[in-house]
């Protein structure tokens, strides 16, 4: 464990920007939390998370896989990617770090996502213990401790000083790399840390929340439950839930004709929309119940069921924040309990 | 993909001395779906022509680019080429490159890259044309004139007598309109009666008119060339078909006291009535408001004196359903309602009148027989007052906007009739401005005032005030004297505003044909198209369009029935193929874009869509009628779904050509 | 209100008058209620809600609803009432299939406007008097309504009912707010200014939909920008470009049509004020072609299907606004 | 006005085939110069123009659009150009209050018979927009050309 004083964090920041780039929440116009690249005079944000979560460090909302550039009748092909930057991830909360983990099954799997797999290559997470859980958060459903954060790195923020500690070998090396500005530390202010949140979390209005009756052993119980078109008769068919989800991994590939080529590239799809997987004949899923039951039995059913029983959601909450009508996973899962039970 | 030939004209000199040619279809030659490119000195002559048509045959040409002068010179030559070759006609695009480039710009290079853009442009838009047939509908070769007065009177005899049949629908009990109630016309001076009558008697006797009177348009769906017509014949409880019209019945009527409407209630008339003695059709009519058989059943008179029988109480409206090809709208003015005008008197005041109601008072077939006597107490007036611009030029709210066009020249005629009639009566015209553009107008108004010494006063009248010893003490201004003046009157004649009839805005809704903020019907196009409404197949005559006198009246309505004829004479119409068309998948039914269509090609539909898990969804959708859209891109626009899109200029083909120009 | 409400929907439910309720209900929390459907008593005993935390607009619902068969009752606030006017008047709605019970209003709150006054953490709220009392985790925090309003509460045109079978309450009367104050204080900055702002603000937007997806007047079958044949379609915007595009037109489609209810700022996850874009396009047609307020009626044109020959020309926007 | 020397816009014409092409035909006939940065669509009416068409051409690479029509009173269709009118006013304030110049933007009513007034009006519009410089507020960096 070491800690640097919470004065020396713009000493800290540049550091880790040395040789790349940091990205950590700063507040935007909007007031929210907001993943940025660091420059000198910014702080960190005092948000418990960001709007959007940190998969787009991984897994961009858009980008181009190939390009065609064609002049007259020939066509020549270009990859567009380049030696990527190294670059740190800071303040990444436990419910984030470890939905990096969920995408690396779907990415990092055969076959691999040489796209993703880059980008995972260049960066670093640096984890924020959280202190003031709010009532949204259920990452603890899913045994994610936030008081004490997987990661490459993991941080506690006191009144005083900053406390990290490495968790893996590219860790370690940033730890190295900011050797100068840590000194060694008593780890119980941490521990106190831990306990304190501990108590909060225990309080929580999702403390008692649980998925285990999920998984893939119910699958056809969940799937007919009656209750999916009552659930999802108010569903507006938007992207918000998908597009704040942390764990959210479908894309589309699109070509875009720029008048001298085409730009293949892709970009975040949702299972929420209309024309999600759609093919040549068509939509597979024709009515919003049963893309809405898509979408909660892919992150409470399918996923646990390909993954050794991991559910493809971290409590991080965004989505009940943010769905227009206020439908989400909680609700879904508590309406749907006693279906999958009997 | 298509396999394109470009063309690329000299024109002479015209497009090579600033434009290279041969660079321009060197260029071109490698756009992607070019198969054939080659360059021509008069791309338009035969050679030309052959040119082209042997690449389509020799190359399988799908589309043809011609880079040449504008379209609007030779793309219907160009079209009839590729059609020639068998290549439908809507497959050729032309790249103005003479007009637009090459007379425009003196630099060949700059000169000729852009032509190679604008060829581009081309070459991107004929990738996503499809080939276009126009549509054909049939003619149905009859025509339908609404409105019986010398508008539609005119018109029906003129298409009558190029051998095409035609009804006319007249809402009142006889055709003659407003004509007939006037004594004299401007500036001739002949009879209104002797120059009408004869109209209306060869109307009833045309074989190939008929007269639907005391009748009304109720429905009309269809379009040009195709349209199908709901009227309504009003219970006249007389059989027409045995009514003589000798009259004894509107003799021997027990109900004296009806208003009579052809004297514009100045006199009185019988239940049971003929509008005048010339009437046509000449049958009776019951005034059901008035009938005491018909009110409460007790009478009988005019059944027990009918020695032809044809006394009916029991008729009812009738609903007649024709087919006609076209549509031609006469339904005439009305003078306003002059109840807003308090400072004339109007309703005060018995010898206030309005210049129709002075036209009755001296037509002798009018109430007083001819002879100008005052209504309040038949007395001959020695002081006549006449106001222009009652209600017209007004924008005050009260009255009209606009000039009613024919006060100036009637007043002129009342001011001097009186005059030569009735030397002793002074008569006063005041007026904004004496308007006179017609042949002898001018010198008409001229000889009122130099000839028979009529006053014409510059200036406004302020007030009209009845006076307790019955005449009228009219307070005006003299703009030239600037003076204030006191006229003690014993008549003031109102030249009141014209308007529309009021059943025009009804029928406009009808007929889908548009209106201007008066109520007048547009025309096609206000210089160019001046009878024709913007509706295919409706057209215009008459003071329906816009205020006229009888002259202007006729010859529009001989140029409506020309118009008429030349439709009716065709055995089927082709349509333009570059006409809207609806993707009912995607339209959501909002009818923004039938509020748009100047032309009312837009209707609605519910249709049953099959839906997704064997279930029918029935939605509102739009229907573009072909033969009558005229391709203006209106309703494009204001669908927000980009479900209505226009054949020959999509949204891809023209976002194709941006593309193309700004790369 | 809460019960008079309920007890009406039972009663219209009991003599067949509807055969389904369309309201919210209640969820995990003080505010997340969910437009949702009730078919019986006990239905809505369970879980009917009507608070200040009821904002949602439940009009675009019922252009599927009127279309399923039987006749749903909908309550609507007032600014609702605008919207499915609207809806009307394009024929998205089949009138006899709804019942319309204009309910009472007066103002609502909901949770974001809360954390933008950072009042995070919220297990609990309720009104009492004037306040809007809320239990957080760390505390109780005490605000009074009028502040705890959103955004378009504070600008509301009023709590009169353009459109109902019957009303609850008082009938309201129109209001007469300042709503384009923000729009003016944008049009008097300079072009550049304009541009950073907008930029800021739309740089967010994530393409979630959700603005085009709550909106009454968005009610296409398919979207364009969803419909790979109209030729602009995008799922997400990959340039700056298509962020402005994609929010230029979607106001642009309901320029004339928009009634103003706030709900794409309401749902927008980022916060970007969508609802200045619509005022901008509201101020322009009330400056240019006379005041219009759409969903006042169910009938007739709306500014773009009209015009007059004496209309301004483009050549305005030139030399109007603007300090550059 | 400023000079942008060396820079060439590229400025897209949208023209009601009725009037306003026919008076670019009557400019070229006439021998009236306009630069060749002006390059003309054809369309039936102003009232066909798509906002989506003009936002295209900017992001396809346009440094300023003008549309050309009828005079107002004087469409071949009767009504087309007051509605084009309208949508082109709002779509143009939008713009400006997106901060996009509004310069860049222009609607012009040119009949058949204005050839002389079609070429002023382009040669204007071009030294507008070249002043102006590249169009970089409604750019799409894709469409440039690499």
């Amino acid at each position: 464990m070491k800690k640097l004083p919470l004065s020396q964090m713009p000493a800290l920041y540049a550091a880790m920007a040395q040789g790349g780039a940091l990205y950590l929440p700063v507040d935007n116009a909007a007031g929210d939390a907001q993943f940025t690249r660091w420059q000198e005079g910014m702080e960190l944000s005092r948000a418990l998370n960001t709007v959007r979560s940190a998969k787009d460090f991984f897994f961009p909302q858009t980008e181009n896989l190939v390009s065609f550039r064609m002049q007259g009748k020939t066509i020549e092909i270009i990859d567009p990617r380049t030696e990527g930057e190294d670059f740190v991830l800071f303040g990444v909360r436990a419910c984030d770090a470890r939905s990096f983990t969920i995408l690396d099954k779907v990415f990092l799997a055969d076959p691999v996502d040489s796209y993703y797999k880059s980008r995972r290559e260049h960066g670093t997470v640096v984890t924020l213990a959280c202190t003031r859980p709010e009532e949204t958060c259920f990452c603890q459903s899913f045994g994610i401790d936030p008081a004490d954060p997987e990661g490459d790195a993991a941080c506690w923020l006191t009144e005083d000083a900053l406390y990290i500690t490495a968790r893996t070998a590219k860790g370690e090396a940033l730890l190295a790399r900011l050797d100068g500005l840590l000194e060694d530390a008593d780890p119980a202010p941490v521990e106190a840390q831990k306990a304190q949140t501990a108590a909060i979390l225990a309080k929580l209005p999702l403390a008692q929340f649980t998925t285990r009756s999920f998984g893939g052993d119910v699958l056809m119980k969940a799937f007919d439950s009656p209750k999916w078109a009552s659930l999802s008769e108010a569903c507006l068919g938007c992207g918000t839930c998908t597009f704040v989800c942390p764990t959210c991994q479908c894309y589309d590939i699109r070509d875009f004709d720029t008048g001298h080529g085409i730009q293949r590239y892709r970009c975040w799809d949702s299972c929420m929309y209309s024309d999600f997987t759609k093919m040549a004949h068509g939509n597979p899923r024709t009515s919003q119940l049963e893309r809405f039951r898509q979408r909660f039995m892919h992150k409470l059913v399918y996923f646990p069921a390909n993954n050794d029983g991991e559910y493809g959601c971290v409590g991080c909450g965004r989505c009940l924040a943010k769905c227009p009508i206020s439908m989400n996973i909680v609700k879904v899962a508590k309406a749907l309990e006693g279906d999958v039970h009997e | 993909m298509q396999r394109i030939g470009v063309f690329v004209c000299w024109c002479g000199s015209n497009i090579a001395a600033t434009v290279d040619v041969e660079a321009v279809a060197e260029a071109l030659s490698h756009e992607p779906g070019v198969v054939f490119s080659a360059n021509y000195q008069y791309m338009c002559s035969e050679a030309g022509q052959n040119l082209i048509k042997d690449a389509i045959r020799d190359h399988q040409l799908t589309g043809v680019v011609i880079c040449s002068c504008s379209p609007r010179m030779h793309e219907q030559t160009f079209r009839k080429t590729a059609a020639a070759a068998g290549l439908n006609p809507y497959m050729v695009e032309i790249a103005n490159i003479r007009e637009q480039c090459s007379w425009i710009h003196k630099d060949k290079a700059a000169g000729t890259e852009k032509a190679i853009i604008l060829g581009r442009a081309a070459v991107a838009k004929v990738h996503l044309n499809a080939p276009l047939v126009a549509g054909e509908s049939p003619v149905t070769k009859r025509a339908l004139v609404i409105g019986g007065g010398i508008a539609g009177i005119q018109t029906a005899l003129d298409i009558a007598d190029a051998g095409f049949e035609v009804d006319i629908v007249e809402k009142e009990p006889t055709i003659g309109g407003k004509m007939t109630q006037l004594d004299k016309t401007f500036p001739t001076l002949d009879c209104a009666a002797c120059i009408l009558t004869p109209k209306m008697v060869d109307c009833a006797q045309d074989e190939r008119i008929h007269i639907y009177a005391y009748s009304e348009v109720e429905k009309v769906e269809g379009f040009v060339g195709n349209f199908t017509v709901t009227i309504k014949k009003k219970a006249r409880f007389v059989d027409e078909t045995k009514c003589t019209g000798c009259g004894l019945c509107t003799e021997k009527c027990p109900q004296k006291k009806v208003p009579n409407l052809f004297n514009l209630g100045l006199d009185t008339r019988r239940a049971i009535y003929i509008p005048f003695a010339q009437a046509v059709p000449k049958v009776a009519t019951i005034d059901a408001d008035y009938c005491n058989m018909l009110k409460n059943g007790k009478c009988g008179v005019c059944a027990k004196v009918c020695t032809a029988g044809a006394i009916d109480y029991k008729q009812t409206d009738q609903h007649i359903e024709e087919k006609y090809g076209a549509i031609v709208v006469a339904t005439g003015y009305n003078p306003i309602k002059l109840d807003s005008f308090e400072e004339y008197a109007y309703a005060q005041s018995p010898d206030v009148v309005t210049s129709l109601e002075f036209e009755r008072l001296t037509n002798a077939a009018g109430p007083t027989g001819g002879t100008l006597l005052r209504p309040s107490d038949g007395k001959h007036p020695h002081t006549i007052v006449f106001v222009q611009c009652v209600g017209s030029r007004d924008t005050s709210g009260c009255g009209k906007p606009y000039c009613s066009k024919i006060c100036c020249m009637y007043t002129a005629k009342h001011a001097m009739l009186t005059r030569d009639k009735y030397p002793d009566t002074e008569v006063y015209v005041f007026y904004i401005d004496v308007r006179t553009p017609g042949k002898n107008f001018d010198e008409f108004y001229r000889r009122a005032v130099e000839e028979y010494g009529v006053h014409y006063i510059k200036g406004m009248v302020g007030k009209v005030a009845p006076q307790a010893d019955g005449t009228l003490m009219v307070q005006a201004s003299d703009l030239i004297s600037n003076e204030q003046l006191h006229i003690s009157a014993d008549m003031v004649v109102l030249a009141a505003a014209i308007e529309p009839d009021k059943s025009a805005r009804p029928l406009a809704t009808m007929l889908t044909a548009s209106m201007d903020t008066n109520d007048f019907f547009t025309e096609a196009h206000p210089k160019l198209r001046p009878v024709e409404s913007p509706t295919a197949g409706i057209f215009l005559s008459g003071a329906c369009q816009g205020p006229k006198d009888i002259p202007e009246t006729v010859a529009q309505a001989g140029a409506a029935a020309s118009k008429v004829i030349g439709l009716l004479s065709k055995n089927k119409l082709t349509g333009n193929p570059c006409v809207a068309r609806s993707d009912e998948m995607l339209c959501n039914g909002c009818s923004s874009c039938e509020k748009v269509c100047p032309y009312g090609a837009i209707s609605y539909e519910d249709k049953e869509f099959r839906m997704p898990n064997r279930t029918v969804a029935i939605r509102r959708v739009a229907k573009v009628n072909p033969a009558v859209c005229q391709g203006c891109g209106a309703c494009t626009v204001a669908c927000p779904s980009g479900a209505m899109d226009l054949l020959g200029f999509s949204n891809r083909q023209i976002m194709a050509e941006v593309d193309a120009i700004c790369k | 209100m809460q019960s008079q409400l309920i007890e009406r929907a039972k009663a219209l439910l009991a003599d067949g008058t509807v055969d389904r309720v369309l309201g919210w209900k209640a969820g995990e929390f003080a505010y997340d209620m969910t437009p949702a459907l009730f078919s019986s008593a006990q239905e809505l005993d369970e879980g009917f809600a009507y608070d200040a935390f009821c904002g949602a607009n439940l009009s675009k619902y019922l252009v599927k609803e009127s279309r399923k068969g039987g006749r749903v009752l909908a309550f609507l606030k007032p600014c609702d009432t605008y919207s499915m006017n609207q809806l009307l008047k394009e024929h998205r709605i089949l009138r006899e299939n709804v019942y319309l019970i204009g309910v009472p209003c007066q103002g609502k709150t909901d949770v974001e406007t809360l954390r933008a006054l950072g009042i995070t953490s919220i297990t609990a709220a309720r009104q009492e008097g004037e306040d809007l009392v809320v239990e957080t985790l760390y505390g109780q925090r005490r605000i009074p309504l009028a502040e705890a309003m959103a955004e378009r509460c504070k600008a509301c045109k009023g709590k009169k009912h353009m459109i109902y079978d019957e009303r609850i309450g008082e009938e309201g009367e129109l209001e007469n707010p300042d709503r384009f104050g923000q729009v003016a204080a944008l049009e008097a900055m300079s072009s550049e200014e304009r541009f950073a702002f907008w930029r800021g603000e739309l740089s967010r937007c994530i393409r979630c939909n959700a603005c085009r997806n709550v909106c009454p007047a968005c009610t296409c079958e398919q979207c364009v920008f969803d419909n790979p044949a109209s030729g602009v379609d995008n799922k997400a915007a990959a340039t700056s470009f298509e962020e402005n595009m994609f929010h230029i037109i979607r106001a642009f489609h309901v320029a004339g049509r928009c009634t103003d209810c706030g709900e794409c700022s309401r749902v927008c996850p980022q916060r970007i004020p969508l609802h200045l874009l619509n005022r901008k396009f509201i101020k322009d047609i009330n400056t240019f072609y006379g005041e219009y307020q759409a969903g006042e009626e169910a009938e007739g044109r709306t500014p773009l299907t009209a015009y007059t020959e004496g209309d301004v020309e483009p050549s305005v926007v030139y030399t109007k606004g603007g300090n550059d | 006005m400023q000079v942008n020397e060396g820079f060439k816009p590229t400025i897209v014409a949208f023209c009601c085939n009725w009037c306003s092409y026919a008076g670019a035909d009557l400019a070229g006939t006439n021998r009236l110069q306009y630069p060749a940065d002006v390059k003309i669509i054809r369309v039936p009416c102003s009232c066909r123009v798509n906002p989506l068409f003009i936002l295209r051409a900017f992001q396809r690479g346009a440094d300023g659009v003008i549309l050309c029509g009828c005079h107002p009173g004087d469409c071949h269709y009767t009504t087309g150009n007051y509605y084009a009118r309208r949508r082109m006013t709002l779509l143009f304030s939008m713009l400006d209050y997106l901060g996009i110049e509004r310069e860049r933007t222009r609607v012009e009513w040119v009949s058949a018979a204005e050839g002389v007034k079609f070429a002023a009006t382009m040669n204007d519009f071009v030294s507008t927009v070249t002043a102006l410089g590249e169009n970089k507020r409604l750019e799409d960096l894709r469409c440039k050309a690499n």
